[in-house]
Protein backbone atom coordinates (compact mmCIF):
# COMPACT_ATOMS: atom_id res chain seq x y z
CA UNK A 1 0.00 0.00 0.00
CA UNK A 2 3.24 2.34 0.17
CA UNK A 3 2.45 2.41 -3.54
CA UNK A 4 0.69 5.34 -3.70
CA UNK A 5 2.45 7.36 -1.07
CA UNK A 6 4.87 10.40 -1.06
CA UNK A 7 3.25 11.60 -4.49
CA UNK A 8 0.83 14.19 -3.10
CA UNK A 9 2.59 17.92 -2.12
CA UNK A 10 2.17 21.74 -3.31
CA UNK A 11 -0.92 22.35 -2.58
CA UNK A 12 -3.60 25.23 -3.55
CA UNK A 13 -5.94 25.24 -0.49
CA UNK A 14 -9.77 26.35 -0.97
CA UNK A 15 -10.10 24.91 -5.10
CA UNK A 16 -10.92 21.27 -5.82
CA UNK A 17 -7.68 19.82 -7.43
CA UNK A 18 -8.89 17.11 -9.39
CA UNK A 19 -6.06 14.90 -10.10
CA UNK A 20 -5.79 14.76 -5.77
CA UNK A 21 -9.35 13.88 -5.44
CA UNK A 22 -8.85 11.41 -8.07
CA UNK A 23 -5.79 9.79 -6.57
CA UNK A 24 -7.82 10.04 -2.76
CA UNK A 25 -10.24 7.94 -4.85
CA UNK A 26 -8.16 5.50 -6.25
CA UNK A 27 -6.22 4.76 -3.05
CA UNK A 28 -9.88 4.25 -1.41
CA UNK A 29 -10.96 1.83 -4.47
CA UNK A 30 -7.80 -0.24 -3.96
CA UNK A 31 -8.38 -0.03 0.03
CA UNK A 32 -11.70 -1.78 -0.59
CA UNK A 33 -10.60 -4.12 -2.78
CA UNK A 34 -7.76 -5.52 -0.84
CA UNK A 35 -9.92 -5.42 2.24
CA UNK A 36 -12.92 -7.50 0.18
CA UNK A 37 -10.35 -10.03 -0.79
CA UNK A 38 -8.67 -10.32 3.12
CA UNK A 39 -12.44 -10.63 4.18
CA UNK A 40 -12.86 -13.52 1.38
CA UNK A 41 -9.97 -15.31 2.09
CA UNK A 42 -10.07 -15.35 5.38
CA UNK A 43 -13.58 -16.70 5.20
CA UNK A 44 -12.49 -20.04 3.59
CA UNK A 45 -9.58 -20.29 5.55
CA UNK A 46 -11.32 -19.88 9.11
CA UNK A 47 -15.11 -20.64 8.62
CA UNK A 48 -16.88 -23.99 8.52
CA UNK A 49 -19.86 -23.76 6.18
CA UNK A 50 -22.01 -26.04 7.82
CA UNK A 51 -23.36 -23.15 9.65
CA UNK A 52 -25.02 -24.88 13.00
CA UNK A 53 -24.75 -21.77 14.76
CA UNK A 54 -24.16 -17.90 14.13
CA UNK A 55 -21.58 -16.78 16.49
CA UNK A 56 -17.68 -16.78 15.80
CA UNK A 57 -16.65 -19.92 17.92
CA UNK A 58 -13.08 -20.35 19.80
CA UNK A 59 -11.16 -21.58 16.76
CA UNK A 60 -12.45 -19.45 14.18
CA UNK A 61 -11.72 -16.14 16.05
CA UNK A 62 -8.26 -17.18 16.71
CA UNK A 63 -7.73 -18.31 13.23
CA UNK A 64 -9.62 -14.89 11.66
CA UNK A 65 -7.08 -12.87 13.92
CA UNK A 66 -3.69 -14.59 12.57
CA UNK A 67 -4.97 -14.98 9.12
CA UNK A 68 -5.33 -11.33 9.12
CA UNK A 69 -1.58 -11.16 10.06
CA UNK A 70 -0.37 -13.47 7.75
CA UNK A 71 -2.64 -11.79 4.72
CA UNK A 72 -0.50 -8.98 5.46
CA UNK A 73 2.66 -10.67 5.76
CA UNK A 74 1.92 -11.77 2.39
CA UNK A 75 0.98 -8.54 1.12
CA UNK A 76 4.53 -6.87 2.27
CA UNK A 77 6.48 -9.86 0.81
CA UNK A 78 4.52 -9.67 -2.86
CA UNK A 79 5.07 -5.91 -2.81
CA UNK A 80 9.07 -6.02 -2.07
CA UNK A 81 8.77 -8.54 -4.92
CA UNK A 82 7.26 -5.76 -6.98
CA UNK A 83 8.96 -3.05 -6.25
CA UNK A 84 12.10 -4.78 -6.50
CA UNK A 85 11.27 -6.10 -10.14
CA UNK A 86 10.02 -3.08 -10.94
CA UNK A 87 13.72 -1.23 -9.86
CA UNK A 88 15.06 -3.91 -12.25
CA UNK A 89 12.93 -3.35 -15.48
CA UNK A 90 13.16 0.13 -14.90
CA UNK A 91 17.10 0.14 -15.02
CA UNK A 92 17.29 -2.23 -17.55
CA UNK A 93 14.56 -0.50 -19.74
CA UNK A 94 12.02 -3.64 -19.78
CA UNK A 95 8.79 -1.47 -18.76
CA UNK A 96 8.25 1.86 -20.10
CA UNK A 97 10.85 3.06 -17.30
CA UNK A 98 10.29 6.61 -18.04
CA UNK A 99 7.36 7.91 -15.57
CA UNK B 1 -5.56 6.28 3.98
CA UNK B 2 -4.48 9.64 5.38
CA UNK B 3 -7.43 12.61 4.27
CA UNK B 4 -5.62 15.41 6.11
CA UNK B 5 -3.41 15.81 2.85
CA UNK B 6 -6.06 16.76 1.36
CA UNK B 7 -7.36 20.77 1.74
CA UNK B 8 -10.86 21.18 3.27
CA UNK B 9 -12.76 21.96 0.16
CA UNK B 10 -11.06 18.85 -1.39
CA UNK B 11 -12.19 16.65 2.07
CA UNK B 12 -15.68 18.03 1.80
CA UNK B 13 -15.72 16.51 -2.20
CA UNK B 14 -14.18 13.35 -0.78
CA UNK B 15 -16.70 12.96 2.10
CA UNK B 16 -19.26 12.98 -0.65
CA UNK B 17 -18.33 10.43 -2.62
CA UNK B 18 -16.72 8.14 0.04
CA UNK B 19 -21.01 8.23 1.37
CA UNK B 20 -21.79 7.16 -2.10
CA UNK B 21 -19.31 4.51 -1.97
CA UNK B 22 -20.13 3.29 1.36
CA UNK B 23 -23.96 2.83 -0.09
CA UNK B 24 -22.59 0.98 -3.45
CA UNK B 25 -20.40 -1.08 -1.05
CA UNK B 26 -23.03 -2.10 1.32
CA UNK B 27 -25.39 -3.24 -1.85
CA UNK B 28 -22.38 -4.79 -3.09
CA UNK B 29 -21.94 -6.85 0.33
CA UNK B 30 -25.77 -7.64 0.73
CA UNK B 31 -25.92 -9.02 -3.10
CA UNK B 32 -22.73 -11.49 -2.11
CA UNK B 33 -23.97 -12.33 1.04
CA UNK B 34 -27.43 -13.43 -0.64
CA UNK B 35 -25.39 -15.04 -2.80
CA UNK B 36 -22.91 -16.89 -0.31
CA UNK B 37 -25.51 -18.44 1.80
CA UNK B 38 -27.86 -19.29 -1.01
CA UNK B 39 -24.59 -20.97 -2.25
CA UNK B 40 -23.56 -23.24 1.01
CA UNK B 41 -27.25 -23.37 2.34
CA UNK B 42 -29.56 -24.21 -0.37
CA UNK B 43 -29.13 -27.95 -2.02
CA UNK B 44 -32.72 -29.50 -2.48
CA UNK B 45 -34.23 -28.22 -5.72
CA UNK B 46 -37.12 -31.06 -5.26
CA UNK B 47 -39.02 -27.86 -3.79
CA UNK B 48 -39.08 -24.25 -4.39
CA UNK B 49 -39.98 -23.88 -0.67
CA UNK B 50 -37.13 -22.51 1.75
CA UNK B 51 -37.14 -25.62 4.52
CA UNK B 52 -37.01 -24.64 8.38
CA UNK B 53 -33.62 -26.46 8.08
CA UNK B 54 -32.04 -24.00 4.89
CA UNK B 55 -33.50 -21.03 6.80
CA UNK B 56 -31.62 -21.68 10.25
CA UNK B 57 -28.73 -22.11 7.85
CA UNK B 58 -29.16 -18.64 6.30
CA UNK B 59 -29.44 -17.26 8.86
CA UNK B 60 -26.46 -17.91 10.57
CA UNK B 61 -24.62 -17.86 7.67
CA UNK B 62 -25.70 -13.92 7.70
CA UNK B 63 -24.60 -13.56 11.11
CA UNK B 64 -21.06 -15.27 10.93
CA UNK B 65 -20.48 -13.37 7.33
CA UNK B 66 -20.89 -10.14 9.86
CA UNK B 67 -19.07 -11.29 12.77
CA UNK B 68 -16.80 -12.22 10.41
CA UNK B 69 -16.25 -9.31 8.58
CA UNK B 70 -16.46 -7.14 11.70
CA UNK B 71 -14.20 -8.80 13.09
CA UNK B 72 -11.14 -9.18 9.92
CA UNK B 73 -11.75 -5.17 10.03
CA UNK B 74 -11.07 -4.34 13.28
CA UNK B 75 -7.77 -6.43 12.40
CA UNK B 76 -7.39 -4.94 9.06
CA UNK B 77 -7.62 -1.49 11.30
CA UNK B 78 -4.72 -2.24 13.43
CA UNK B 79 -2.64 -3.79 11.00
CA UNK B 80 -3.28 -0.46 8.88
CA UNK B 81 -2.33 1.84 11.67
CA UNK B 82 0.42 -0.04 12.71
CA UNK B 83 2.25 -0.13 9.11
CA UNK B 84 1.61 3.56 9.63
CA UNK B 85 3.98 4.32 12.40
CA UNK B 86 6.19 1.57 11.17
CA UNK B 87 6.41 2.24 7.39
CA UNK B 88 10.43 0.68 7.45
CA UNK B 89 8.79 -2.78 9.41
CA UNK C 1 -34.41 -4.84 -2.87
CA UNK C 2 -36.90 -2.21 -0.81
CA UNK C 3 -33.76 -0.49 0.27
CA UNK C 4 -33.59 2.00 -2.63
CA UNK C 5 -37.54 2.49 -2.00
CA UNK C 6 -39.35 5.35 -0.81
CA UNK C 7 -36.47 8.22 -0.67
CA UNK C 8 -37.71 10.10 -3.89
CA UNK C 9 -40.15 12.76 -3.84
CA UNK C 10 -40.27 16.47 -4.77
CA UNK C 11 -39.63 16.43 -8.28
CA UNK C 12 -39.04 20.11 -10.07
CA UNK C 13 -40.03 18.89 -14.04
CA UNK C 14 -37.98 19.52 -17.20
CA UNK C 15 -34.70 19.77 -15.68
CA UNK C 16 -31.83 17.36 -14.48
CA UNK C 17 -31.68 16.20 -11.07
CA UNK C 18 -28.19 14.75 -11.00
CA UNK C 19 -28.74 12.91 -7.51
CA UNK C 20 -32.10 11.23 -8.70
CA UNK C 21 -30.08 10.25 -11.65
CA UNK C 22 -27.40 8.76 -10.15
CA UNK C 23 -29.64 7.11 -7.83
CA UNK C 24 -31.44 5.61 -10.73
CA UNK C 25 -27.97 4.62 -12.20
CA UNK C 26 -27.32 2.29 -9.12
CA UNK C 27 -30.68 1.07 -8.80
CA UNK C 28 -29.79 -0.42 -12.32
CA UNK C 29 -26.48 -1.53 -11.07
CA UNK C 30 -27.61 -3.60 -8.24
CA UNK C 31 -29.87 -5.13 -10.33
CA UNK C 32 -27.68 -6.14 -12.73
CA UNK C 33 -25.38 -7.79 -9.83
CA UNK C 34 -27.96 -9.58 -8.50
CA UNK C 35 -29.27 -10.61 -11.70
CA UNK C 36 -25.52 -11.94 -12.65
CA UNK C 37 -25.10 -13.82 -9.44
CA UNK C 38 -28.52 -15.15 -9.64
CA UNK C 39 -27.96 -16.49 -13.16
CA UNK C 40 -24.30 -17.87 -11.93
CA UNK C 41 -25.58 -19.48 -8.50
CA UNK C 42 -28.28 -21.38 -10.34
CA UNK C 43 -26.14 -22.26 -13.53
CA UNK C 44 -23.53 -24.06 -10.48
CA UNK C 45 -26.97 -25.90 -9.35
CA UNK C 46 -29.04 -27.03 -12.17
CA UNK C 47 -26.70 -27.09 -14.93
CA UNK C 48 -25.10 -30.42 -15.73
CA UNK C 49 -21.40 -28.91 -16.87
CA UNK C 50 -20.84 -32.23 -19.28
CA UNK C 51 -22.93 -29.96 -21.96
CA UNK C 52 -24.31 -33.21 -23.68
CA UNK C 53 -26.56 -31.18 -25.58
CA UNK C 54 -27.25 -27.84 -26.08
CA UNK C 55 -31.23 -27.54 -24.77
CA UNK C 56 -32.19 -27.52 -20.88
CA UNK C 57 -33.66 -30.68 -20.18
CA UNK C 58 -36.86 -31.09 -18.21
CA UNK C 59 -35.06 -31.21 -14.94
CA UNK C 60 -32.88 -28.23 -15.42
CA UNK C 61 -35.72 -26.41 -16.61
CA UNK C 62 -37.87 -27.03 -13.06
CA UNK C 63 -34.56 -27.07 -11.33
CA UNK C 64 -34.05 -23.29 -12.65
CA UNK C 65 -37.46 -22.58 -11.94
CA UNK C 66 -37.42 -23.71 -8.53
CA UNK C 67 -33.77 -21.86 -8.17
CA UNK C 68 -34.71 -18.50 -9.09
CA UNK C 69 -37.87 -18.74 -6.26
CA UNK C 70 -35.55 -19.99 -3.44
CA UNK C 71 -32.60 -17.77 -4.39
CA UNK C 72 -35.21 -14.53 -3.81
CA UNK C 73 -36.34 -15.97 -0.73
CA UNK C 74 -33.06 -16.07 0.31
CA UNK C 75 -32.61 -12.30 -0.35
CA UNK C 76 -35.37 -11.60 1.32
CA UNK C 77 -33.97 -13.13 4.50
CA UNK C 78 -30.88 -11.87 4.24
CA UNK C 79 -32.27 -8.02 3.56
CA UNK C 80 -34.64 -8.48 6.66
CA UNK C 81 -31.68 -9.52 8.79
CA UNK C 82 -29.84 -6.99 7.53
CA UNK C 83 -32.57 -4.35 8.71
CA UNK C 84 -33.41 -5.62 12.24
CA UNK C 85 -29.36 -5.34 12.78
CA UNK C 86 -29.43 -1.61 11.25
CA UNK C 87 -32.17 -1.05 13.21
CA UNK C 88 -30.56 -2.25 16.34
CA UNK C 89 -27.43 -0.43 15.44
CA UNK C 90 -28.93 2.88 15.16
CA UNK C 91 -30.68 2.70 18.42
CA UNK C 92 -27.52 1.83 20.55
CA UNK C 93 -25.34 4.17 18.14
CA UNK C 94 -22.83 1.32 16.66
CA UNK C 95 -22.81 1.89 13.46
CA UNK C 96 -23.26 6.19 11.96
CA UNK C 97 -27.05 6.25 12.87
CA UNK C 98 -26.69 9.82 12.36
CA UNK C 99 -28.42 9.86 8.72
CA UNK D 1 -36.64 -0.12 -11.05
CA UNK D 2 -39.15 2.05 -11.31
CA UNK D 3 -38.83 5.06 -13.87
CA UNK D 4 -41.75 6.55 -13.84
CA UNK D 5 -40.30 8.69 -10.55
CA UNK D 6 -37.97 10.28 -13.06
CA UNK D 7 -39.39 13.80 -15.14
CA UNK D 8 -38.80 13.11 -18.73
CA UNK D 9 -35.55 14.97 -19.15
CA UNK D 10 -34.39 12.88 -16.54
CA UNK D 11 -36.17 9.68 -18.46
CA UNK D 12 -34.43 10.87 -21.46
CA UNK D 13 -30.96 10.63 -20.15
CA UNK D 14 -31.46 7.29 -18.38
CA UNK D 15 -32.63 5.90 -21.15
CA UNK D 16 -28.68 6.48 -22.91
CA UNK D 17 -27.05 5.50 -19.81
CA UNK D 18 -28.90 2.35 -19.81
CA UNK D 19 -27.98 2.08 -23.66
CA UNK D 20 -24.39 2.24 -22.66
CA UNK D 21 -24.76 -0.35 -19.71
CA UNK D 22 -26.57 -2.64 -22.12
CA UNK D 23 -23.70 -2.63 -24.13
CA UNK D 24 -20.61 -2.89 -21.87
CA UNK D 25 -23.58 -5.77 -20.09
CA UNK D 26 -23.56 -7.48 -23.47
CA UNK D 27 -19.41 -7.83 -23.78
CA UNK D 28 -19.12 -8.76 -19.97
CA UNK D 29 -21.45 -11.53 -20.35
CA UNK D 30 -19.72 -12.61 -23.80
CA UNK D 31 -16.11 -12.87 -22.38
CA UNK D 32 -17.51 -14.50 -19.59
CA UNK D 33 -19.25 -16.64 -21.75
CA UNK D 34 -15.88 -17.90 -23.31
CA UNK D 35 -14.59 -18.04 -20.07
CA UNK D 36 -16.78 -20.57 -18.76
CA UNK D 37 -17.17 -22.64 -21.66
CA UNK D 38 -13.61 -23.02 -22.38
CA UNK D 39 -12.82 -23.63 -18.67
CA UNK D 40 -15.75 -26.37 -18.70
CA UNK D 41 -14.77 -28.16 -22.34
CA UNK D 42 -10.99 -27.60 -22.62
CA UNK D 43 -8.89 -30.02 -20.92
CA UNK D 44 -6.53 -31.07 -22.97
CA UNK D 45 -3.15 -29.12 -24.16
CA UNK D 46 -1.12 -31.72 -26.14
CA UNK D 47 -2.51 -29.77 -28.70
CA UNK D 48 -3.21 -26.34 -29.69
CA UNK D 49 -6.34 -27.27 -32.37
CA UNK D 50 -9.32 -27.38 -30.76
CA UNK D 51 -11.23 -30.76 -30.87
CA UNK D 52 -13.93 -31.81 -32.37
CA UNK D 53 -15.13 -33.06 -28.92
CA UNK D 54 -14.25 -29.68 -27.66
CA UNK D 55 -15.62 -27.83 -30.21
CA UNK D 56 -19.24 -29.63 -29.63
CA UNK D 57 -19.04 -29.02 -26.02
CA UNK D 58 -18.12 -25.11 -26.67
CA UNK D 59 -21.25 -25.08 -28.78
CA UNK D 60 -23.72 -26.62 -26.28
CA UNK D 61 -21.81 -24.78 -23.34
CA UNK D 62 -22.65 -21.32 -25.01
CA UNK D 63 -26.80 -22.57 -26.42
CA UNK D 64 -27.49 -23.89 -22.53
CA UNK D 65 -26.09 -20.77 -20.68
CA UNK D 66 -27.97 -18.95 -22.92
CA UNK D 67 -31.38 -20.48 -22.69
CA UNK D 68 -30.31 -20.59 -18.84
CA UNK D 69 -30.17 -16.99 -18.97
CA UNK D 70 -32.93 -16.45 -20.62
CA UNK D 71 -35.03 -18.55 -18.28
CA UNK D 72 -33.63 -17.09 -15.04
CA UNK D 73 -34.80 -13.70 -16.73
CA UNK D 74 -38.28 -14.48 -17.02
CA UNK D 75 -38.56 -15.79 -13.19
CA UNK D 76 -36.80 -13.54 -12.19
CA UNK D 77 -38.98 -10.18 -13.98
CA UNK D 78 -42.09 -12.46 -12.26
CA UNK D 79 -40.58 -12.73 -9.12
CA UNK D 80 -39.95 -8.52 -9.24
CA UNK D 81 -43.35 -7.77 -10.66
CA UNK D 82 -44.94 -9.83 -7.68
CA UNK D 83 -42.57 -8.34 -5.51
CA UNK D 84 -43.48 -4.89 -6.65
CA UNK D 85 -47.14 -5.60 -5.74
CA UNK D 86 -46.71 -7.05 -2.81
CA UNK D 87 -44.54 -5.20 -0.85
CA UNK D 88 -45.39 -6.86 2.13
CA UNK D 89 -45.52 -10.30 1.58
CA UNK E 1 -13.79 -8.90 -30.35
CA UNK E 2 -15.18 -8.03 -34.12
CA UNK E 3 -18.20 -6.25 -32.30
CA UNK E 4 -16.92 -2.77 -32.06
CA UNK E 5 -14.94 -2.79 -35.15
CA UNK E 6 -16.54 -0.61 -38.15
CA UNK E 7 -18.45 1.59 -36.97
CA UNK E 8 -16.27 4.63 -36.27
CA UNK E 9 -15.91 6.96 -39.19
CA UNK E 10 -16.64 10.42 -39.76
CA UNK E 11 -14.17 12.63 -38.23
CA UNK E 12 -13.58 15.92 -37.08
CA UNK E 13 -9.66 16.76 -36.11
CA UNK E 14 -8.94 18.75 -33.71
CA UNK E 15 -12.13 18.83 -30.95
CA UNK E 16 -12.73 16.07 -29.11
CA UNK E 17 -15.83 13.89 -29.71
CA UNK E 18 -16.80 12.67 -26.69
CA UNK E 19 -18.69 9.25 -28.28
CA UNK E 20 -15.52 8.10 -30.30
CA UNK E 21 -13.16 8.40 -27.35
CA UNK E 22 -15.91 6.64 -24.61
CA UNK E 23 -16.17 4.18 -27.21
CA UNK E 24 -12.50 3.74 -27.05
CA UNK E 25 -12.67 3.25 -23.65
CA UNK E 26 -15.06 0.88 -23.59
CA UNK E 27 -13.08 -1.14 -26.04
CA UNK E 28 -9.92 -0.69 -23.56
CA UNK E 29 -12.27 -1.74 -20.84
CA UNK E 30 -13.20 -5.30 -22.50
CA UNK E 31 -10.04 -6.08 -23.81
CA UNK E 32 -8.32 -5.69 -20.45
CA UNK E 33 -11.22 -7.79 -18.92
CA UNK E 34 -10.74 -10.46 -21.66
CA UNK E 35 -6.95 -10.70 -20.83
CA UNK E 36 -7.61 -10.65 -17.51
CA UNK E 37 -9.55 -13.77 -17.94
CA UNK E 38 -7.36 -15.55 -19.95
CA UNK E 39 -4.36 -14.94 -17.76
CA UNK E 40 -6.48 -16.82 -14.77
CA UNK E 41 -8.20 -19.34 -17.15
CA UNK E 42 -4.78 -20.19 -18.61
CA UNK E 43 -2.95 -20.39 -14.61
CA UNK E 44 -5.69 -22.88 -13.66
CA UNK E 45 -5.08 -25.32 -17.07
CA UNK E 46 -1.25 -25.24 -16.72
CA UNK E 47 0.46 -23.89 -13.49
CA UNK E 48 0.54 -26.56 -10.67
CA UNK E 49 0.24 -24.88 -7.64
CA UNK E 50 2.96 -26.46 -5.24
CA UNK E 51 5.45 -24.07 -6.16
CA UNK E 52 8.47 -25.76 -5.92
CA UNK E 53 10.29 -22.96 -7.98
CA UNK E 54 9.40 -19.39 -9.36
CA UNK E 55 10.29 -20.14 -12.99
CA UNK E 56 7.78 -21.59 -15.79
CA UNK E 57 8.84 -25.52 -16.46
CA UNK E 58 9.32 -26.52 -20.36
CA UNK E 59 6.04 -28.16 -19.80
CA UNK E 60 3.86 -24.97 -18.43
CA UNK E 61 5.60 -22.98 -21.08
CA UNK E 62 4.15 -25.35 -23.87
CA UNK E 63 0.79 -25.33 -22.19
CA UNK E 64 0.36 -22.19 -21.41
CA UNK E 65 1.15 -21.39 -25.66
CA UNK E 66 -1.16 -23.59 -26.47
CA UNK E 67 -4.19 -22.30 -24.11
CA UNK E 68 -3.94 -18.72 -25.18
CA UNK E 69 -4.48 -20.38 -28.72
CA UNK E 70 -7.17 -22.52 -27.65
CA UNK E 71 -9.13 -19.89 -25.65
CA UNK E 72 -8.88 -17.48 -28.84
CA UNK E 73 -10.47 -20.25 -30.72
CA UNK E 74 -13.12 -21.03 -28.16
CA UNK E 75 -13.71 -16.82 -28.22
CA UNK E 76 -14.57 -16.71 -31.94
CA UNK E 77 -16.62 -19.67 -32.10
CA UNK E 78 -18.64 -18.21 -29.26
CA UNK E 79 -18.70 -15.16 -30.81
CA UNK E 80 -20.14 -16.98 -34.13
CA UNK E 81 -22.82 -18.18 -31.94
CA UNK E 82 -23.49 -14.95 -30.85
CA UNK E 83 -23.55 -13.04 -33.75
CA UNK E 84 -25.79 -15.93 -35.31
CA UNK E 85 -27.85 -15.89 -32.49
CA UNK E 86 -28.21 -11.65 -33.02
CA UNK E 87 -29.27 -12.20 -36.69
CA UNK E 88 -31.81 -14.44 -36.13
CA UNK E 89 -33.12 -12.55 -33.38
CA UNK E 90 -32.99 -9.53 -35.34
CA UNK E 91 -34.51 -10.69 -38.18
CA UNK E 92 -37.60 -12.45 -35.99
CA UNK E 93 -37.80 -9.34 -34.00
CA UNK E 94 -37.00 -11.19 -30.82
CA UNK E 95 -34.54 -8.56 -29.36
CA UNK E 96 -34.81 -4.57 -30.34
CA UNK E 97 -33.64 -5.25 -33.21
CA UNK E 98 -33.80 -1.76 -34.20
CA UNK E 99 -30.32 -0.39 -33.86
CA UNK F 1 -7.17 -1.53 -30.22
CA UNK F 2 -6.72 0.80 -33.17
CA UNK F 3 -6.30 4.46 -31.76
CA UNK F 4 -5.53 5.41 -35.20
CA UNK F 5 -9.01 6.14 -35.74
CA UNK F 6 -9.07 8.54 -33.46
CA UNK F 7 -7.88 12.27 -33.93
CA UNK F 8 -4.79 13.83 -32.68
CA UNK F 9 -7.12 15.87 -29.87
CA UNK F 10 -8.69 12.31 -29.20
CA UNK F 11 -5.28 10.22 -29.43
CA UNK F 12 -3.50 12.79 -26.58
CA UNK F 13 -7.32 12.29 -24.51
CA UNK F 14 -7.12 8.48 -24.33
CA UNK F 15 -3.23 8.35 -23.81
CA UNK F 16 -4.31 10.17 -20.30
CA UNK F 17 -6.97 7.98 -19.52
CA UNK F 18 -4.94 4.85 -20.52
CA UNK F 19 -2.52 5.69 -17.99
CA UNK F 20 -4.85 6.38 -15.30
CA UNK F 21 -6.51 2.88 -16.26
CA UNK F 22 -2.85 1.20 -15.97
CA UNK F 23 -2.06 2.42 -12.67
CA UNK F 24 -5.70 0.74 -11.61
CA UNK F 25 -4.54 -2.25 -13.28
CA UNK F 26 -1.40 -2.40 -11.60
CA UNK F 27 -3.35 -2.38 -8.26
CA UNK F 28 -5.74 -5.23 -8.89
CA UNK F 29 -3.20 -7.17 -10.18
CA UNK F 30 -1.40 -6.72 -7.18
CA UNK F 31 -3.83 -7.17 -5.01
CA UNK F 32 -5.36 -10.26 -6.92
CA UNK F 33 -1.70 -11.69 -6.78
CA UNK F 34 -1.60 -11.37 -2.82
CA UNK F 35 -5.15 -13.15 -3.01
CA UNK F 36 -3.87 -15.65 -4.86
CA UNK F 37 -0.45 -16.41 -3.31
CA UNK F 38 -2.18 -16.29 -0.05
CA UNK F 39 -4.99 -18.42 -0.97
CA UNK F 40 -2.18 -21.15 -2.26
CA UNK F 41 0.29 -20.94 -0.01
CA UNK F 42 -1.00 -20.68 3.46
CA UNK F 43 -2.53 -23.29 5.29
CA UNK F 44 -1.59 -23.49 8.85
CA UNK F 45 -3.02 -21.02 11.03
CA UNK F 46 -1.76 -22.41 14.31
CA UNK F 47 0.70 -19.34 14.33
CA UNK F 48 0.26 -15.81 12.78
CA UNK F 49 3.77 -15.81 12.12
CA UNK F 50 4.75 -16.43 7.98
CA UNK F 51 6.53 -19.67 7.99
CA UNK F 52 9.89 -20.42 5.74
CA UNK F 53 8.01 -22.64 3.60
CA UNK F 54 5.23 -20.23 3.15
CA UNK F 55 7.30 -17.66 2.54
CA UNK F 56 9.46 -19.70 0.11
CA UNK F 57 6.19 -20.32 -1.39
CA UNK F 58 4.83 -17.05 -1.80
CA UNK F 59 7.80 -16.02 -3.35
CA UNK F 60 7.78 -18.61 -6.52
CA UNK F 61 4.15 -18.09 -6.11
CA UNK F 62 4.66 -14.14 -7.51
CA UNK F 63 7.53 -14.79 -9.51
CA UNK F 64 5.40 -18.07 -11.17
CA UNK F 65 2.50 -15.32 -11.84
CA UNK F 66 3.90 -12.32 -13.22
CA UNK F 67 6.19 -14.85 -16.10
CA UNK F 68 3.12 -16.77 -16.62
CA UNK F 69 1.46 -13.61 -17.00
CA UNK F 70 4.33 -11.87 -19.48
CA UNK F 71 4.44 -15.17 -21.63
CA UNK F 72 0.07 -15.04 -22.11
CA UNK F 73 0.37 -11.18 -23.15
CA UNK F 74 2.91 -12.29 -25.57
CA UNK F 75 0.75 -14.89 -26.88
CA UNK F 76 -2.42 -12.74 -26.57
CA UNK F 77 -0.39 -9.57 -28.33
CA UNK F 78 0.29 -12.19 -31.65
CA UNK F 79 -3.06 -13.61 -31.99
CA UNK F 80 -4.64 -10.35 -31.31
CA UNK F 81 -1.96 -8.72 -34.41
CA UNK F 82 -2.96 -12.13 -36.48
CA UNK F 83 -6.85 -11.80 -35.89
CA UNK F 84 -5.95 -7.82 -37.04
CA UNK F 85 -4.39 -9.00 -40.69
CA UNK F 86 -6.55 -12.25 -41.11
CA UNK F 87 -9.72 -10.92 -39.51
CA UNK F 88 -11.65 -13.37 -42.11
CA UNK F 89 -9.84 -16.33 -40.61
Amino acid sequence: MSFLGGARNGVAPGTINQERVEMAVQELDMVTDVFNRLVSACHAKCISTRYAEGDLNKGESVCIDRCVFKFFEVNKKVGEKLQAMGANAAASGTFGGGH
Amino acid sequence: MDLSQLNPAEQAHMSKIIEKKQMQDFLRMYSNLVERCFTACCNDFTSKALSSKEETCVMNCTDKFLKHSERVGARFAEQNAEMMNNPGK
